[in-house]
């Protein structure tokens, strides 16, 4: 390819630099090109590496994402369903339509056609203002139910009702499995179990299932079954659900793999397996990186917009509008692999 | 492996393990294959330094500047060498990473800085004791960062990490001289005083030797009457008051009080009889077919998983989530003391 | 200025040029906002072997502290405790990595060297280049910064969890700054590489052609594809150390389910392609120099520059056999060491070309030739100890002893003989100052004799067990020590001697002729030193390790084209 | 001293680059929204382990939809394809092997060591 590149580089005059004045001497064209061409195919290898180097640089976190979901799917199949959908979905078109948006403006600083340009940059850079809005909205909703990572994961605060009705459920559960354990956790595994404590867990846990997960979002439902509801609650209350004699559908419902989940179909809630805040780990460092780079690609976009006013942009000249849009859509590209990724998950 | 190459020039620790002649075999081997091309190149270098060096009025010879047959063959051959190498260093790894079955089991703490092994009758020691001529193999883990553990005279290293047992065996085959011994070192960098994480490998000449120590080393024997008549009354009591003398129980029976105290013994029975979970008398190396697993040996990860992760790996023909996660409630040591009772129940031993 | 300059009309004349880079403008922002390839490589240089010194002073002070066994033998050691050696191997290690070697030849002398080689004006993206300077500085100023935070600990490698948990004092510590820094340095090396690879691809004037490129070009094209290709990952491995750190996000920490080996993984994906981008530029500055001061066509042009390339892309697949005693499946631990293997070839084609290119030549032993020498020497060994390394059986051995330290300062710090060599080779063009032949080549040799002495003791150490980043060791190895301690303090001599060669050949010496070495590439084609724009009209290309044609002149006191005698008029 | 262009317009004293349609440039945005929706609608239709590859099969249709036509690589100069195609290999040479060797390793491992630390004290406490 390179070799390509070589095969006729002499097929292209040189014209040398001090006769040719009034000729290839665009005032957007620097001194150390020859023409506008070589310039623009600069930039653009330019920008491609540039890109390249993106797409590396996410790799990181794609490969992060692909080690712990290979290993612990169970955790990706449970969690992924504190995110909404419907708020990703959304903000996918967004990301779309200003793609879109911003190939036309390319299109049109190409035509030369200023105002239109602008327009196109103004919306474009309107569509990264929704993007992270939404976005901002997804983190508080994240952050209010300490849906974060590490150490930050706090099962605690999912529902709404934090204090009274998870708490309640929790000792409703406690109470019923016949622990002993209340004051004292760390016996907590241990003692006696009555045989019939399971179906009374299980009252308590639908209850406090349904108390720990009403946040409502578009397609999370709390269980059905008392069964699945005693290992809800259990597990959202950390009291070991202990050898509650259960029903063969319960067994079904390991939270170990994708076969647990699918019993029921998509909505289900499924008891919580351990670990879950790698999920969101993965969940905040992708979708903070990419952000990030929503934000870098608005603040291109503000530049553009600002020089298109001005009235930098010719249909010779549209370097900088190509560039920046290269990278927005780089930005969108990545996005549209990590929303099936998060919040699609099956 | 004898003869010119064997003495590796003087390079190499004593060779005090089975693996260390076939180590020494092929680093003679490049060495020696280094040697050579290293005496060729600068030799030539050298050679051409002088009878090409520059003189007035003569210029360079203008010879051909390339040639596919020189240049193909400096590329083959190094080719041919490096895979002789390549396969080599192969064979003496696999040799270094399969573990025999029958060997002497002894486990590795590590910690910033110091070691710790904890041999089969419960004894926790600062020094790695072991007898000649009997493989041994090392479960280790680390209460903090990584640590990398290092017998030069053996030729084996291994990290060691918080996060998951890694193992390492050897056969001593040269016992240490009364008074001497093979240095273990740290080798991962593990902060301020790394360097100083080293510690003495004693190997006896034979078994009994080493029985012998390993009872003499028996901390009980260091106690005063006093001491032992408390220690008698309530161990567990004892050991709580006195933290500093370490090795006081053996693990196992640490492992049965566990097992007795922690709720293990509601749905695991001792004796083979099926409860809520499965019998742990002769579960030790039994293979476990799981539905959402592949099949896994009950092994040390194993045992962990089951108890800090117990929903990782649904059983066959048990409830998938029965068993309550212990994490937070109980330590590594202790769980290392229901392995080593887990390891003791051969089947159908017990009946309590 | 162009109609002003008295260059332009002889450039190929050896009396200096009184219009030239160096004198085209003056002032502070002259130099600190200057788009010139030239004056950047310049910074660059300064700016790098800065924190040569810096990190040498370091390596000075470790070899003194392990003079002693340990505090009771008394010796620095009852100066220095374990703590501050600690944090002197970490900087030592990080500045010299980070800072020094991979920015050395491909920042500071390819961005002087690369467009004049090439016959183009500039680099394609002057703005950047600046760019990638100041991110340089800033880069070095966090990671020094760390010594205000309390210094860092945790070696260059920054191994989880010590360096997410425990390594330094605080939770900021000095891990944070150094990280952040890494990253930033990290972009600087992106920048470069690729203003490097658009400028090889769409600068080329006509006539240069891939294969009439020098081999330096190829050196430093098969580098910047690590740089792009391999550095962002090194920017995803630092952000999430920082998120592990200063956020807890747990991908690395075991408490938290993570895997510490992952980060090895993570790290060595870049660090090991990051060894080829310290070698591969010194390769390709090797091809030149051999070639020049034998005064003979380089053998197996294409071998050499296809070795570039297959180098860089093998690098990538080898990171594995880092991590042959971390705790890696068997697996991958055969699948590293079989590529690792692979990498010994065309490393061993390069060796073999080089020394083909000296036979029947005529050899002139300057002081870059003297380094060109050294090198062939060190990094002999260097490469051959690798294979050693490569054998997994044997690695369990010699893995993290003194063996791998000697070994990788073989390769790494040959390429520092390199940079030398490279300095002392374009310091004419550069400066437009002759050196002190004499008192370079004497510098040349003392550090030949003080490196080897430094580290070919560590081999036997490294062999019988001496584990790396040890404070205190034990006493039978102090031997060892005493004669690697004196070694450096030889090598710190002979860069002193270095220093003061340079320093007087820029107060006194003798200005350079455009082409001193009688050397065919492009750069010594126009006046020492190069004019602001470098080529008024690009030259016509010709090949670079074509010698025939170039003839001492007198008058000009460098080699002139033969037919060209009298000046360029007749040229052009 | 530039290359041969393929790049239309660049002969046409039209500046240089490729123009793509504005019409073409939307259908292919309304491809993509339908692309969306379909993906989303997948996700109610279970395939078991084939729902993400047919995710991942969507989302790359939909990137390669994107990089030809919004970014113009269509009609750039195939280099710039290399070189984005060559850096997804990498990414993918990076995934493998970093995934091989944990996949190989898993069975050594602790898994679970800390279902949020904090939340065992904070549940167990009171």
């Amino acid at each position: 390819m390179q070799m390509a590149d070589a095969a006729h580089p002499i097929s292209h005059a040189a014209v040398p630099h001090g006769d040719a004045h009034g000729h290839g001497h665009h005032p957007n064209l620097e001194h150390h090109f020859d023409s506008l061409t070589q310039q623009f195919d600069a930039g653009k290898l330019g920008m491609w590496l540039f890109l390249a180097t993106e797409v590396l640089l996410f790799g990181g976190l794609f490969c992060a994402y692909a080690i712990f979901r290979r290993n612990h799917p169970e955790v990706f199949m449970y969690a992924h369903q504190y995110l909404d959908t419907t708020w990703g979905a959304i903000n996918t078109v967004v990301l779309l339509v200003s793609s879109f948006t911003m190939a036309w403006a390319v299109t049109a600083s190409q035509r030369g056609q200023r105002n239109l340009t602008s327009l196109l940059l103004a919306l474009t850079f309107l569509g990264g203002v929704g993007f992270m809005v939404i976005k901002a909205i997804e983190y508080q909703h994240k952050f209010h139910d300490g849906l974060m990572w590490g150490t930050h994961y706090d099962p605690s605060k999912h529902g709404h009702g934090h204090g009274e009705g998870h708490g309640a459920a929790a000792h409703g559960a406690a109470a019923a499995a016949g622990h002993a354990a209340a004051g004292d956790g760390r016996g907590g595994a241990a003692e006696s179990h009555a045989a019939g404590a399971a179906a009374s867990a299980g009252a308590a846990g639908d209850h406090g299932a349904s108390a720990a997960h009403p946040e409502a979002t578009t397609s999370v439902h709390a269980p059905e079954t008392p069964g699945q509801g005693a290992s809800a609650a259990a597990a959202d209350a950390d009291v070991p659900p202990e050898r509650a004699p259960l029903e063969p559908s319960q067994v079904a419902l390991a939270p170990s793999g994708p076969a647990g989940l699918h019993v029921g179909g998509h909505d289900l809630h499924g008891p919580r397996p351990d670990n879950v805040h790698w999920f969101f780990g993965v969940y905040f460092t992708m979708t903070g990186l990419h952000g990030l780079h929503v934000l870098a690609g608005m603040a291109v976009i503000g530049w553009l917009f600002v020089r298109s006013v001005r009235g930098d942009f010719s249909a010779d000249y549209f370097t900088p509008v190509d560039l920046g849009g290269l990278y927005w859509h780089l930005v969108d590209l990545i996005w549209i692999f990590l929303f099936p990724l998060l919040y699609l998950i099956h | 492996m004898t003869g010119i190459l064997a003495d590796s020039l003087g390079l190499m620790p004593p060779k005090a393990s089975t693996f260390a002649p076939a180590v020494d075999f092929w680093f003679d081997f490049t060495l020696w294959v280094s040697i050579f091309f290293f005496v060729l190149i600068i030799g030539l270098m050298l050679l051409f330094m002088v009878k090409y060096r520059r003189r007035p009025g003569v210029r360079a010879v203008v010879t051909p500047t390339h040639s596919t047959a020189l240049e193909l063959s400096w590329t083959v051959i190094p080719t041919i060498l490096v895979v002789i190498m390549f396969w080599g260093g192969f064979k003496t790894y696999m040799d270094q990473r399969v573990m025999p079955l029958d060997a002497y089991e002894i486990g590795v703490n590590a910690k910033q800085w110091a070691w710790e092994f904890t041999y089969p009758n419960g004894i926790r020691h600062p020094e790695l004791h072991v007898p000649k001529d009997v493989p041994v193999v090392l479960t280790m883990y680390s209460d903090d960062v990584l640590h990398s553990f290092f017998i030069p005279a053996f030729r084996v290293k291994m990290d060691v990490m918080r996060g998951r047992y890694t193992k390492l065996w050897f056969q001593a085959t040269l016992a240490s001289p009364p008074g001497q011994y093979y240095p273990v070192l740290c080798t991962e960098y593990c902060g301020t005083s790394h360097s100083t994480m080293t510690t003495k490998c004693v190997v006896h000449e034979t078994r009994a030797e080493f029985e012998q120590w390993l009872r003499d080393a028996d901390p009980l024997k260091k106690l005063t009457p006093e001491q032992y008549d408390e220690y008698l009354r309530d161990p567990s009591a004892f050991i709580a008051a006195h933290p500093d003398i370490q090795g006081l129980q053996s693990p196992a029976d640490m492992g049965r009080k566990l097992w007795d105290s922690k709720g293990c013994k509601q749905c695991h029975s001792i004796d083979g009889k099926v409860g809520t979970g499965p019998s742990w008398s002769g579960i030790w190396g039994q293979t476990h077919e799981f539905s959402n697993a592949p099949p896994t040996a009950v092994d040390e990860n194993y045992v962990k998983e089951s108890i800090v992760n117990p929903r990782a790996k649904a059983l066959k023909g048990y409830a998938a989530n029965a068993m309550p996660t212990y994490q937070g409630r109980i330590t590594d040591r202790e769980i290392d003391s229901i392995i080593a009772f887990i390891k003791t129940l051969k089947s159908g031993s017990e009946a309590k | 200025m162009s109609s002003l300059n008295p260059a332009a009309a002889g450039p190929l004349v050896g009396a200096p040029a009184t219009d030239n880079y160096l004198t085209h403008s003056r002032g502070f922002w002259s130099w600190a906002a200057t788009l010139d390839h030239k004056r950047i490589g310049v910074m660059y240089l300064v700016g790098i072997f800065t924190m040569f010194l810096v990190g040498g002073l370091f390596a000075v002070l470790l070899r003194s502290v392990l003079l002693t066994p340990d505090a009771a033998a008394g010796g620095v050691k009852t100066i220095v405790d374990a703590n501050m050696y600690n944090r002197f191997f970490t900087l030592h290690g990080a500045v010299m990595v980070f800072i020094v070697i991979i920015p050395g030849i491909p920042a500071a002398l390819g961005n002087f060297v690369l467009p004049l080689m090439l016959g183009a004006k500039d680099v394609a993206f002057p703005r950047l280049n600046l760019c990638s300077f100041y991110l340089w500085l800033i880069g070095t100023g966090m990671a020094l910064s760390s010594l205000y935070w309390g210094g860092v600990d945790t070696g260059w490698t920054f191994y989880t969890p010590y360096s997410t948990k425990v390594g330094s004092s605080g939770a900021f510590g000095g891990v944070v700054p150094v990280v952040a820094g890494a990253f930033v340095l990290g972009f600087s090396s992106i920048f470069t590489g690729l203003n490097f690879i658009v400028t090889i691809h769409k600068l080329r004037p006509p006539g240069m052609t891939w294969f009439r490129m020098p081999l330096f070009l190829w050196g430093t094209y098969a580098t910047a594809v690590i740089q792009v290709l391999a550095t962002p990952v090194l920017g995803i491995t630092l952000l999430l150390l920082l998120a592990e750190r200063l956020l807890g996000i747990g991908f690395f920490d075991s408490e938290l389910g993570g895997d510490p080996v992952l980060f090895q993984h993570f790290f060595w994906f870049y660090s090991h392609p990051a060894v080829y981008i310290m070698i591969l530029p010194a390769m390709g500055v090797m091809s030149e120099l051999i070639s020049v001061f034998s005064h003979k066509h380089i053998f197996g042009y294409k071998f050499i520059a296809f070795s570039s390339v297959a180098i860089a892309i093998l690098g990538f697949l080898v990171w594995g056999h880092h991590m042959f005693t971390s705790g890696q499946s068997e697996l991958l631990g055969v699948i590293f060491s079989a590529i690792t293997f692979s990498i010994a070839i065309p490393s061993a084609v390069k060796m073999f070309n080089w020394l083909t290119t000296l036979y029947k030549g005529s050899i002139d032993f300057k002081a870059p030739m003297c380094y060109a020498l050294s090198f062939m020497w060190i990094f002999g060994i260097g490469g051959l100890t690798g294979l050693f390394l490569g054998m997994m059986g044997l690695d369990q051995h010699l893995h993290d002893t003194y063996f791998v330290v000697a070994h990788f300062h073989y390769v790494m710090a040959g390429t520092i003989f390199v940079f030398f060599g490279a300095i002392h080779y374009w310091w004419p063009k550069m400066t437009g100052r002759m050196y002190d032949e004499g008192s370079a080549v004497l510098a040349s040799i003392l550090m030949f004799i003080g490196f080897n002495l430094t580290f070919f003791v560590q081999f036997m150490m490294g062999t019988r067990g001496m584990p790396r980043r040890y404070y205190e060791y034990r006493p039978e190895f102090q031997m060892g020590h005493v004669i690697s301690s004196i070694g450096s303090y030889v090598m710190l001599a002979a860069v002193l001697l270095l220093i003061y060669t340079m320093i007087r050949s820029l107060r006194s010496g003798r200005p350079a002729p455009a082409n001193p070495w009688g050397a065919g590439s492009m750069e010594w084609q126009c006046a020492s030193p190069p004019p602001h724009d470098n080529f008024k009209t690009p030259p016509p290309v010709v090949d670079a390790y074509d010698y025939e044609s170039l003839e001492w002149d007198e008058r000009v006191g460098g080699y002139v084209h033969r037919g060209r005698r009298g000046g360029p008029a007749a040229a052009h | 001293m530039s290359h041969g262009s393929h790049s239309s317009g660049h002969a046409g004293g039209h500046g240089v680059g490729h123009i793509v349609p504005v019409g073409l440039q939307f259908g292919i945005l309304m491809l993509l929204l339908v692309l969306t929706y379909i993906t989303v609608a997948a996700r109610w239709i279970d395939l078991g382990p084939l729902n993400i590859w047919i995710a991942m099969l969507i989302a790359t249709i939909k990137a390669a939809f994107v990089v030809l036509y919004f970014m113009h690589l269509r009609y750039d100069r195939p280099f710039n394809s290399i070189i984005f195609i060559g850096s997804l290999l990498f990414v993918a040479l990076f995934v493998c092997l970093a995934l091989a060797d944990t996949v190989t390793n898993k069975p050594r491992m602790w898994t679970g060591l800390a279902p949020a630390v904090a939340e065992t004290q904070k549940h167990s406490d009171p």
